[in-house]
């Protein structure tokens, strides 16, 4: 089945090394031209004066930090379903990247928390939850290096992602539900300023941007994950850039 | 000499049942230390902040609730761990009953042992916190429901990290964010009954949680396991 | 092109040092996540060649066992992990 | 027993992805042995774990006996008993509770006064009712020997059965492992010295690459 072709990590290698340099080249082109259209197009926000530029980095960071966790959850579904070796490598390339982006939207959060709110840090509902994502993100990558046997740590990991995922929306929900109950002074962060369509656009090509950023980065490490789980396999010692390695380590 | 009759799963979930009960008695120090743990942790508060009776009325559900979560999870290295050093967990893999049915045997003995002393004992901590009666009622209530949630979710932790170094910090690193429900409903009952408002909305969200969290731990404890024995 | 001047661009009316601190930080962790993966492309691509290494005595081992064990028996002392 | 047989098709193991060994194929019949050798360190104790379905296989197969046909899934203790290194005793428990826990845990019946029985016929009458702690390693061997006397599985999957046994105690469990045999039963063991069970039987040589 064409499939499950692909979920053999020796034919996923050579796609993946062709998919992940078009992605970086598209991305980077897409965050030219989102930054050109955020900071030279867009105009200034009526309440927020400049500082509004912050969502052009921010949102595309928070929406991607979410949906990177998902695919892991994807992937771990497919790995404990179907046992592919691959869904394990592919959801453990994956975690770092949301694990920075998680931690960028609550960097870029804060900055823009400063001149809205004068606090750097307010417990409003999505920025609460992206904190607890970011725990669950370095729970999977802390348990992943913490189990030596590969078979076991990518399982343990798949476990880890699906009961993340499934406590995401139920975590969102009480942080939320706790956030109206003791709605203190600060203002929610919930209302995002009205979206002069310019603005969108320059939004969107960011997070377009980002999500290629995002992908490229997973595909490119998968490849060195893959070349390090098999590299006992006999297809991996005999491809091309190993071989060059190879003279090159015997050289030095 | 055989036993022929093969008695059903219930019979063996009985047997874990009365056997880790009947351990947990023999050896009291582990399961004891995690319940002058909730009691300590709860009576450093008040020292720490001061004595003003309204600060403490304040902060006095919320100071219990997080001491009873740590107290939980302190005591779960105890679940796992000695059956796979002294190999019980293989023979229980391969018990004619089903792994996830042995798991919540096990959990349900664990939860007698670690969860409802701290229930028992809240209701007395909550006196030096200055709480009304109902409060400490609704306290213990939330309690007695979110403590099994403790148990089941910090089971699945617990399995995971089995025969893992370092693995009581990466427990607490994944159980953590697991627990913000159980422990934004459980306070938020106790607030809002101390404000008058009734913490039914918050006990019902709580069964909720309970229900989930039964139906799908062991089932998850039963992978982990496995996993961890092969 | 709605900024008049080169330095009105960078004040960013006032808020400049958290539109900049954001938007640098940002791109200076993606830099940063680029660099750390062609590290572990390199890490990658070693672990590959030491485990044929390894191979290739285990193999001499087979063959001859008293000769290969003399010689200076090479640990693979490189453990891949968490290639991040 | 209906005549039946341990079927291991073409079994490969990979530990830290390093080939254990490979291409191990062989059946047990009713009423035979099975004597795993090779060095430390050649699968002998993964290869056991594979055949109780513990753990996978990363190639191959394993068909277990069951009273009607072949199983595939994994067994259980009314099919298979399995001692392994970790004997699966409880230190805080008495030898007897042990036993009597044990069985029931595992979903099977047992009264004391079996439990007692085969305490007694493995020669651990009086240590019967001792915490498992204070006994010997010997004596905690004796113990999982007297639960495989209780046990009803017919497939008896063994890790050394014999080790730190005194001669007494050797010759009464080598007693027992004849009897199983005799009576239909089979038994796959490992061990560094000769056990001497008569009757149909086989040895594997572990290790050498290929194995028969």
């Amino acid at each position: 089945m064409k499939l499950f072709h692909y979920a053999a990590p020796q034919h996923f290698y050579p796609l993946a090394g062709r998919l992940w340099p078009a992605l970086a080249v598209l991305a980077t082109a897409l965050a030219l031209a989102g930054l050109w259209v955020g900071f030279m197009v867009a105009p200034s926000d009526a309440q927020q004066g400049q500082a509004y530029r912050i969502i052009y980095i921010h949102v595309p960071v928070s929406w991607l930090a979410m949906i990177i966790y998902l695919a892991m959850a994807f992937w771990s579904v497919l790995g404990l379903v179907f046992n592919t070796r691959l869904s394990g490598l592919m959801t453990r390339a994956l975690a770092p990247t949301g694990a920075l982006l998680a931690f960028l939207s609550l960097w870029t959060g804060a900055l823009w928390g400063k001149p809205m709110w004068g606090t750097y840090w307010v417990w409003d509902a999505r920025l609460t939850s992206m904190l607890i994502l970011l725990f669950l993100y370095l729970g999977y990558i802390a348990l992943t290096s913490a189990i030596e046997d590969p078979r076991r740590s990518d399982r343990a990991g798949a476990l880890v992602a699906v009961v993340g995922a499934v406590n995401v929306p139920i975590i969102y929900f009480s942080v939320q539900w706790w956030n109206t109950l003791h709605q203190g002074a600060s203002v929610s962060f919930t209302q995002s300023p009205r979206m002069a369509s310019v603005m969108l656009t320059g939004m969107l090509l960011m997070s377009l941007a980002v999500w290629l950023y995002a992908a490229a980065i997973a595909l490119w490490r998968v490849r060195s994950l893959i070349l390090v789980r098999e590299s006992h396999a006999l297809w991996v010692q005999l491809l091309p850039e190993v071989q060059a390695h190879r003279t090159l380590r015997g050289a030095t | 000499m055989n036993a022929l009759a093969l008695p059903s799963p219930w019979q063996a979930i009985s047997g874990v049942l009365r056997r880790d009960l009947r351990m947990a008695l023999r050896r009291k120090s582990e399961w004891l230390g995690a319940v002058f743990f909730f009691v300590l942790v709860a009576a450093l508060f008040p020292l720490a902040i001061g004595p003003e009776p309204d600060t403490l009325r304040l902060i006095g559900p919320g100071v219990l609730w997080v001491a009873a979560l740590l107290a939980s999870m302190l005591s779960l290295g105890r679940l796992f761990e000695a059956d796979h050093q002294d190999g019980s967990l293989e023979q229980l893999a391969l018990s004619a009953a089903p792994l996830s049915w042995s798991i919540s045997a096990k959990l349900l003995a664990h939860w007698l042992i670690s969860g409802l002393p701290l229930v028992l004992l809240s209701p007395l901590l909550g006196l030096q916190f200055g709480l009304a009666p109902e409060a400490l009622g609704m306290l213990a209530l939330t309690l007695l429901i979110g403590t099994p949630v403790l148990s089941l979710l910090g089971a699945i932790g617990a399995a995971l990290t089995l025969g893992v170094r370092g693995g009581g910090v990466l427990q607490s690193l994944l159980l953590l964010p697991l627990y913000v429900p159980v422990l934004v409903f459980g306070t938020g009952a106790v607030d809002a009954q101390m404000r008058g408002l009734g913490g039914q909305a918050h006990v019902s969200v709580l069964l909720a949680l309970l229900l989930a969290t039964a139906a799908l731990s062991p089932w998850a404890c039963a992978a982990a396991v496995r996993l961890a024995l092969e | 092109m709605i900024w008049s001047s080169a330095s009105e661009f960078w004040s960013m009316g006032g808020y400049g040092v958290y539109v900049w601190g954001s938007m640098g930080v940002s791109a200076a962790l993606m830099a940063l996540e680029v660099m750390l993966t062609r590290w572990g492309r390199q890490q990658a691509l070693d672990a590959v060649c030491e485990a044929m290494e390894a191979q290739t005595l285990d193999a001499e081992a087979v063959r001859d066992p008293v000769a290969s064990s003399s010689g200076t028996t090479r640990q693979t002392t490189f453990n891949p992990g968490a290639v991040t | 027993m209906a005549s039946w047989v341990l079927t291991a098709m073409d079994l490969a193991c990979q530990k830290a992805q390093r080939t254990l060994f490979e291409g191990v194929s062989f059946s047990v019949p009713a009423g035979s042995w099975l004597h795993i050798e090779g060095g430390n360190g050649c699968g002998k104790t993964s290869l056991l774990r594979i055949l109780c379905g513990l753990s996978p296989a990363a190639r191959g197969q394993v068909l277990w006996p069951s009273a009607r046909h072949a199983l595939r899934l994994r067994p259980d203790r009314s099919v298979l008993h399995y001692i392994g290194h970790a004997l699966g005793l409880k230190p805080d428990l008495t030898a007897c509770e042990n036993l009597c826990f044990d069985a029931q845990a595992s979903g099977l019946a047992l009264s004391r006064e079996q439990a007692l029985q085969a305490l007694a016929e493995q020669g651990l009458q009086s240590r019967a009712h001792l915490p498992v702690r204070v006994l010997s390693q010997g004596q905690r061997q004796g113990v999982a020997l007297a639960r495989l006397r209780t046990s009803p599985a017919s497939l008896w999957v063994l890790d050394e059965p014999l080790v730190g046994l005194d001669a007494q105690a050797t010759a009464t469990a080598r007693a027992l492992l004849q009897s199983h045999v005799d009576a239909g039963g089979a038994i796959v063991m490992t061990s560094h010295h000769d056990v001497g069970l008569q009757g149909p039987g086989a040895r594997l040589q572990l290790g050498a690459r290929g194995a028969a």
